[in-house]
């Protein structure tokens, strides 16, 4: 499942719509706007996206995350809009039956995400807030 | 041809528009993008770190372009 | 963090106390009971566990992770008594400002516990429960 | 001396209880350990394939012993 969203992400949700029977592991990865020293005040920042083409990427890594890693349920979310410091702005979970193919699948789809989907970032500085 | 050209991130933030509709005399893309970089100089940086999409699909710069196409200028992602 | 407890997880809580403004990446590992084929009829798994000493073990495993991997914080849950298939008995998140260290440490922490926490597994199975 | 043994696991389910004190007249874990399966023969195999700890410390079979240790038997982990 992929989806582009403004609205929060809701992990515990995300959650129950990855368990099965046969699943004994999840792994999540949640990806924040990181304030670090060298970017400043740094109070927000707005993602942009290439809606439908973005999905699209999304997708088919979904799908080739599924072949070469043989998980069970990939979910794959982005936001656009402002999101503050703190609050998620990528989720990617993938259920598995063992824990190998679920780190090494998780790990796979974020790289990919970020290499290769239309969305980009600008950093809201707390001076820019106020011109 | 008339060709449908998006722009994102720093592009769109250079040439102030979202998507524009063009007439377009060359065949390639990379006829078409030497066309945007001539009718905005000030974006040609952007663009040559530009990848392309062509109708939702990454494409090469030799790729023959037709009408009706929809081509985005692509800087570099930073999802995530 | 690390924690010993019999009530569920929840994962939206442990998500909020590893917020910061300089992390970037959380990774999350979550066990269930798993129903596999050669099983056959599992309907949940009870586990036991040596307390003290397990939550000694977790500790030391943590102090260890943010030694070794630079990681910001690290909570390790696990549940003891009767857990149903599609809950969740093991909880490990990680907070860091890249992505590689969080990934590294989570998967680090889950094999450690795994191998070296006084935690055992009983499965029940559902002839079990009617006899 | 006077110990507290700790059994877990299939341990427990084997000697049919949680802890128990004993005397101990000799010096070492591994002394303990044939003690123990000695008064609990059927458990000889999850004790040969179990490692212990004395008072929350995982201890080798040579380590001493001294009156008030709490010694555990664990049997094989499988937690997560």
């Amino acid at each position: 499942m992929v989806k582009i969203q403004k609205d929060k992400i809701d992990i515990q949700n995300v959650e129950e719509s990855l368990k099965r029977d046969d699943a004994g592991a999840i792994v999540f990865f949640l990806g924040e706007p990181r304030r670090s020293a060298e970017d400043g005040k740094v109070v927000s920042i707005n993602y942009t996206a290439y809606i439908d083409m973005a999905l699209k990427e999304m997708q088919k890594i979904e799908n080739d995350a599924q072949k070469i890693f043989k998980v069970k349920d990939v979910v794959i979310i982005h936001r656009v809009g402002e999101i503050p410091l703190k609050e998620i702005s990528f989720l990617v979970a993938v259920s598995s039956a063992h824990r190998d193919e679920g780190f090494g699948a998780c790990r796979w789809i974020v790289d990919e995400v970020k290499a290769k989907v239309p969305i980009w970032k600008e950093i809201m500085y707390e001076e820019s807030r106020n011109s | 041809m008339k060709l449908k050209i998006l722009y994102f991130a720093e592009a769109r933030r250079i040439v102030k528009k979202n998507e524009e509709y063009v007439d377009f005399n060359g065949n390639t893309l990379s006829e078409l993008k030497s066309t945007i970089i001539d009718k905005y100089p000030k974006v040609a940086e952007v663009v040559n770190s530009s990848i392309f999409a062509v109708n939702l699909q990454y494409a090469q710069l030799g790729s023959a372009l037709k009408d009706g196409d929809t081509v985005a200028v692509i800087p570099p992602v930073e999802g995530g």
